[in-house]
């Protein structure tokens, strides 16, 4: 991909990523720091435990391209609860993703989804997510700001 | 100061009269009509008794919903169609952020929505009552299980309630489960909570303790679960505790899961003092699991395999929902069942294997290399040791969230699938140990044709899930080793939900 | 007169074009042209080089229903869904019995009411085309599996539609199959049935054949199966056989299944002639099996994993319903996942496991005994010896349901729960290896404080399915031993549907 | 329960005991025959493969007290059919007990045994059933033939 892009970094597009509310679960975001920055994106990783105002902060610190936001514990929807808010306050316009276990439970995945779109989410993505999928995704939306991410669908599994 | 020393009675008091007015809840936590609530309660329900005594490994599952009628609903189902010896009580994450009005609210909510808005049981916001409730309306003796890194009043709540084991300890509930807790503090918070299990074991209620093994679940090599739980259960005993069990999580190689647990068994048995009585518990893998339940079955089978070959006092089973999140009760009872099967199976065959006693001898040998270094950075005492290793990163955590921890250690497999350390960091082991997991671990590089490195620790963190116990490298990946992704995509399962 | 001596050219032809006669879709199974078909057959759907060439044990579920299209549909999900490595079509039992017409009217009742009033494939009524539909129709290779005394039209139906690989022996499917059949005459009929795969094969069409190793499925000892595969090995070799596949039903101890596959392979490789490739198959638990899908799991999962450490060339999975009836295609598909993630976790870990040799050293010892036994008992011809030697008892089958065969060997576990020998009938095995299993069993008995009797017998039939693998007296059972209940009442489970 | 009824043997209360059709499972019949033995039924096992003709004559032959029909394949409703009609027109008035997998696949176990009742069997027992549930049935239906076992419920997991 890097090749065929023909350039070597996604230079000042800062990918903020951490774990949000008082959830600790940091293999997700290690795994996917590594690939992100493997791909390289300039990541910064806030890490586990990670409030709202600290993503907040810290995408208002950088040029950034891309908020995401992993959670895994089950109280996701709780947590994410007014971050879009405070993100278009500092005039943000990162795109912004959420992934990990998104809900407490079997739940229905349709209904997650739709759940975080409405909380203002770009793309929402299930555990099953594979790093790449996550590479490919960020390489769309930064680099072709112009074109619709809606209405693409950026499912590896072909 | 921080010391590895009994807490005199008076702070004891004192202390706990101060935490109880934390929350409304706590007034009602009173020790000695706590004391008497216990003595009323049927031997059965005495955990440390149920636990030591049995001659089966005893299995118990996790468990916590918001609401005490759904809590009950609950256990009695696991009891009932799961088999259960042992039953959890699964505390929320609010609870064990000590965010308690957060957790009044969740519970509220739960109550009032019928759905579970909390990932577990609010014992706090219960309070004693309801604790007793619970107890009283199952058959099994039940455990409270967290990963509160401040438990204290939890502790306080929960015993007065009638539970006889904890979970938890200084180091397993800080280092994997949170990002600021100062190590020292948690140590202290802890210290307390053993106090007053000994307490409550002075009075003739042997409250069980169970530090908490698996640590981050992810890789964990056996040595440094077992220093940790070492150090764990002296500081435990130093404050009174006399059953101890000290855990273990599955990492999927069957020789070095055998080893591990006895290597566990021996190094508590030899560091802990006489009158403790140390029993073990194994862990069913705690890592990644496969997003497919058939596949999750195969996960748990090896489980219960190999606790049938260990031999573990006590399994705490997994369910084949865990990828997806909280398990259904029914999810829960089968995890159990496919666990019962395979041990009352395999329990009266003799299958020994061998290469377990060197795998053993390994890991005690640099399990003890780990002790030692804790003993040294504390001149001789432990609390101040364990804050100072973790500190040098003499003793470390992979994978480990903490900042109190440098996770700088990266464990990786081997080519037989037993987890060695990749990258050191600062851990106090000497260059003999090192040369072997290196050597080991050049052997799969070897094998697969690539170099070290963490693209081996990404592959393995994911094997398990994906169906294999080594993240071998794809053919399409090792041949594009160099192209700088991260992962080839070809194939990817899962992935996002777009809009559209 | 009956003798193990290949069948002439001109017999095979003139007994083949009889038989198309009985139904009508025999005439479109016409020799020449199937074998242009085969050679048209893409390199894939080769059954015996797949098997062959394959590293690892691979995965094949058993399957049959009614409909062509809804065995496509099946065949198709348990290779995507389930990545069932080899596909299988089961035969309905009207066809076992030749019952054509009866066969018919179900298949017209299947697909007129859309039920499965058929419990499998009736290929025969399909007749060539179909069964080459369904061929081109998935991407593995497909094998016949039946349990049809005399399959000769089947087999000359199939083979023309294109399958590779046909199951079933002379004996492994009259024995356990069937009351009536005489087994002289059957042996006859699979004479003529593996010629014809001789035939195919001669022509460059190797065609795969697997005997039916779990015979009863019941505690069948090990060293009977082996004496079965191979007689059966020897008959199809003589008429030109060149794949076979030696099968061996799980017992469920770990040492003996991994003895028993090692003696099944050494013993097939030693026997059969060199020209012939031998591979074997481990058939997951074939008894019995728990009403519960939960525990039925850890059945599979005990499967799985002792077929890691076996490494089969093949393993037929169960599926967690295997209880209740004819599983649906997701359990089927679970059945092989979970399989699958037992097999891939252990795949690449050492486990060497203590005392497999001695168990080995057994069974082929009794084995060996038994194949003298049916070599003497023909004067050296081997089928007239099969024929004599299950007529004296020499040669016999637990729960054989077969006039042709005594029946009088009662299997019990011992103490350890490998599968031994209560009562020997006639069989010929000598009074050094009685001994062996005597004192094994008594063994067991005094642990149980009770005598060897049926009553063990019947308790290890249904061990498994209680959840053990040694069927145990209860505490209450072995109070009233002498009451002269069978068993009692207490913790009995099921039962009746009275009407009320 | 030998001693407490005070006699030793079901004396002339034949029972007679077969697998119905092409049915070759023989397990769960030997295991019922040494329970109903030992619980001093005078058993006739025909084996398996049974035809209703078969069953019908052996029937007659003995002073039948009950006909115990086993089905573990799947084919047991075409193999029943016509049973009942066959025991009547011999006078033979045997209970008639059908036990085993009595449906292909995962059936209904309430829609199953309702056929089976239907078809004219007096009790219908699914796999799970102990023989010691047999041999209570079989003792009340049996020694009490004035009773009415239609409304004896003989659950014996209690
Ligand atoms: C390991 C583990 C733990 C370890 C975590 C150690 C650590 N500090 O990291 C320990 C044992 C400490 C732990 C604790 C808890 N856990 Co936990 N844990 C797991 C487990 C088994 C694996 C998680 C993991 O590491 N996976 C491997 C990594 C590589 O995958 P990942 O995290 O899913 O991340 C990938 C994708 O999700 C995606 N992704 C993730 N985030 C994001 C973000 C974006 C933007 C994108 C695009 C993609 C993305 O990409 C990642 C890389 O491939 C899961 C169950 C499972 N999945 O099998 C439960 C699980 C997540 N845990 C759970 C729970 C409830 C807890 C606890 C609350 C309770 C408890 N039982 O103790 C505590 C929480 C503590 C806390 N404060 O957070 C639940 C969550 C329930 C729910 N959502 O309904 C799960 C699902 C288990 C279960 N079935 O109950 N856990
Ligand atoms: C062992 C076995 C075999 C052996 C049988 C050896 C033999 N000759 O006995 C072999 C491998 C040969 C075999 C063959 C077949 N089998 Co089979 N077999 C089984 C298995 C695994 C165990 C049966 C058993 O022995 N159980 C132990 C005994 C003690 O229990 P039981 O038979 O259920 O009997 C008890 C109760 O049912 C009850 N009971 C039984 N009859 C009666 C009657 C009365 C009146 C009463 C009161 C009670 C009662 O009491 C008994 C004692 O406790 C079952 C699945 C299972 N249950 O786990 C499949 C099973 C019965 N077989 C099945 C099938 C389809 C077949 C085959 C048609 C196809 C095939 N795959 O080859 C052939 C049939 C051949 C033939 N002509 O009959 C299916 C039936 C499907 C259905 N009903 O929907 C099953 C359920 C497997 C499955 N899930 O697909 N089988």
């Amino acid at each position: 991909m890097v090749e065929i892009l023909g350039y070597d970094t996604h230079m000042g597009q800062t990918v903020i990523l951490g774990v949000i509310g008082s959830d600790a679960h940091v293999v997700g975001i290690t795994i996917l720091e590594q690939a992100l920055s493997a791909a390289g994106f300039d990541v910064k990783n806030l890490g586990v435990q990670t409030s709202k105002d600290e993503f907040v902060s810290a995408a208002q610190k950088h040029d950034t391209g891309a908020v995401l936001v992993s959670s895994l514990y089950g109280h996701a929807r709780q947590d994410c609860q007014g971050l879009h808010k405070q993100l278009a306050d500092t005039e943000c316009d990162a795109v912004t993703y959420i992934g990990g276990n998104l809900s407490v439970g079997q739940d229905d995945w349709d209904d997650t989804r739709e759940h975080f779109r409405e909380l203002g989410f770009n793309r929402v993505f299930d555990a099953e997510t594979d790093p790449s999928a996550v590479v490919s995704a960020l390489e769309r939306d930064l680099d072709h700001r112009t074109a619709e991410p809606e209405t693409q669908r950026v499912r590896m599994n072909s | 100061m921080l010391r590895d020393e009994r807490i005199p009675d008076e702070e004891l008091i004192e202390v706990e009269s101060a935490l109880r007015e934390r929350w409304p809840t706590g007034a009602d936590a009173e020790f000695e009509s706590a004391i008497a609530y216990h003595e009323s309660l049927p031997t059965t329900k005495r955990f440390a008794d149920a636990l030591e005594s049995a001659d089966q490994p005893l299995l118990q599952p996790r468990a916590g919903v918001p609401c005490l009628d759904d809590q009950t609903e609950l256990l009695r189902y696991l009891d009932k169609e799961g088999g259960a010896d042992l039953l959890p009580t699964t505390i929320d994450s609010y609870t064990r952020d000590n965010e308690y009005e957060k957790a009044q609210r969740g519970l509220e909510e739960a109550r009032e929505s019928g759905e579970d808005t909390l990932n577990g049981f609010p014992a706090v916001n219960h309070g004693v009552e309801a604790c007793r409730e619970l107890v009283e309306a199952v058959d099994a003796p039940i455990e409270v299980r967290h990963g509160t890194p401040d438990a204290r009043l939890l502790a306080i709540i929960t015993l007065a309630g009638g539970f006889q084991s904890f979970e938890g300890g200084p180091i397993s509930y800080n280092i994997p489960y949170t990002k600021e807790h100062d190590l020292k503090e948690t140590i202290e918070h802890w210290q307390f909570i053993d106090r007053l299990c000994g307490a409550y074991t002075k009075r003739g209620v042997r409250i069980n303790r169970e530090p908490f093994g698996p640590l981050t679940g992810t890789l964990v090599p056996p040595s440094i679960a077992i220093a940790v739980m070492v150090v764990e259960g002296l500081l435990a005993a130093t404050q009174g505790v006399r059953s101890l069990t000290l855990g273990y999580g599955q990492v999927g190689n069957v020789v070095q899961d055998v080893a591990a647990l006895r290597a566990l068994r021996e190094l508590g048995e030899e560091y802990l003092p006489n009158d403790v009585v140390v029993t073990t518990v194994f862990h069913e893998w705690m890592g990644g699991f496969p997003p497919d339940e058939a596949r999750a079955n195969g996960v748990i089978g090896l489980g219960g395999a190999t606790a049938a070959l260990a031999q573990p006092d006590k399994v705490i089973t997994k369910s084949p929902q865990e990828f997806q999140g909280v398990p259904t009760q029914e999810a829960n009872a089968a995890g159990l069942r496919t666990t019962r099967q395979l041990i009352d199976m395999m329990a009266e065959q003799e299958i020994i294997i061998d290469g377990i006693d060197k795998e053993q001898e390994l890991i005690e040998r640099t399990a003890r290399s780990l002790l030692d270094a804790v003993f040294d950075h504390g001149d001789g005492d432990v609390a101040r040791g364990v804050v100072a290793a973790f500190n040098s990163g003499a003793l470390d955590v992979p994978f480990a969230p903490s900042d109190s921890a440098k996770a700088d250690v990266l464990p990786a497999r081997d080519d037989d699938g037993r987890v060695r350390i990749l990258q050191w960091g600062d851990l106090a082991v000497d260059q003999e140990i090192r040369d072997i997991h290196d050597a080991r671990l050049d052997e799969r590089a070897r094998t697969e044709g690539r170099s070290r490195s963490f693209r081996m620790v990404a592959d393995d963190v994911d094997a398990i899930s994906d169906g294999k116990l080594i993240g071998r490298p794809t053919a399409s990946e090792s041949d594009s080793e160099e192209s700088g992704r991260a992962t080839d995509g070809t194939d990817t399962i899962g992935g996002e939900g777009d809009a559209d």
